[in-house]
């Protein structure tokens, strides 16, 4: 296996609690990892001059997202002594309540994993080209805005 | 030389397509701008940046006949 | 329901995937929490002197580790913004591998979960009367030391 | 007075007990860890801090009769 091709972060629609739990249950294997640190990034049902976002339907450049995955993953290997690091992000239609980000880092101690996860959670939303529509519950839409 | 366009979210609302190929005859990517203002007049008020090989440039860049993508603000997460 | 009352937040041995899961499944019908940050402490297997540690098994002084565990939470939500907030802690035997601690926080914005995190963790590990016993594979033991 | 004596860890080890009642006539805490000390007297040689009414007291404390508890580093996590 080639490590340096990005894999595919994305996954169709929403990330669910059981793929997350089962996740972490693979992880229990790995007896030298002390502290695991996970994101979840969940759609927000946003109240917009009297509108509530339902879904947010993502889209993203793929190749260019995918590659920026890999940077950022490459970069905090280097940067920070984890064990193991897993991201996944939804593309297509997540709905208010859901989870559209999972980013996980693992290592044998915890100061690291507080670090790591704050440093890829921001470079994500920073540098990664994927795209929000936020639906509300009478079709119209508006784009997400990163703050 | 003949390019190949790329459009995302709301870029892409405007130009009503997710990609085109452009002739293009310019040097720089500002040049290539002012072809795409002059076809689609609302993308002047919209906020993105442009990327060629999966790499974000900004207008004083060589064109070099590669995928161009024009990417609305990220909002991942 | 009195609020003040501290609940307990010890488990008898190993938080499992499962459980971490289901909490996570629960919290999707909260739909102004746009980021989770979880914390997992697993046992490591570390090696002291050539002997491998392969179970921890945890002790507390009870009524006051519940107290404070209570006063952490209340002062976490006093300083963040947050919308839900839980922690775990195993008491006994918990195998090399499996998780021990789970710190479980939610907010509308991700830049709240993670100090929140943080701070919570470290509070953990400063201020409350658990005692880790590493118990090595010749049944022999050393007191764990957190750094 | 009468004193309920908590004892946890590497501490319960050494008092091999993990509670016990002392008849106390001193004032402070200090004057405590000395009745304990030459029960005990691996104790001097060991890292612990003392609780009273679950908050933890430094020497000079006045002993109130609640209940004590002697604890070894916290290792929770």
């Amino acid at each position: 296996m080639n490590n340096k091709k990005p894999k595919n972060v994305f996954k169709e629609g929403a990330i669910t609690s059981e793929f997350i739990g089962n996740s972490i249950y693979k992880h229990q294997t790995k007896t030298s990892i002390g502290a695991h640190n996970i994101f979840l990034g969940q759609v927000r049902a946003d109240i917009v001059d009297g509108k509530t976002v339902s879904v947010i339907e993502y889209t993203a450049y793929e190749d260019m997202a995918n590659n920026k995955f890999h940077e950022i993953r490459e970069s905090a290997f280097e940067k920070f002594d984890l064990t193991c690091m897993h991201i996944y992000h939804s593309l297509g239609k997540v709905n208010a309540g859901e989870i559209c980000l999972f980013v996980f880092v693992s290592s044998p101690r915890r100061k690291i994993v507080f670090e790591a996860l704050e440093y890829i959670v921001e470079a994500i939303k920073a540098d990664v080209p994927v795209f929000g529509k936020e639906i509300f519950e009478d079709e119209t839409h508006q784009w997400k805005q990163n703050t | 030389m003949n390019l190949n366009i790329k459009y995302f979210g709301q870029i892409a609302e405007i130009t009503n397509q997710n990609e085109e190929s452009i002739e293009f005859s310019g040097l720089i990517v500002s040049e290539l701008l002012d072809v795409l203002y002059s076809k689609y007049s609302d993308l002047k008020n919209k906020d993105f940046q442009v990327a060629q090989n999966q790499e974000l440039v900004l207008g004083d860049k060589e064109i070099t006949g590669s995928e161009i993508a024009l990417l609305p603000p990220f909002s991942g997460g």
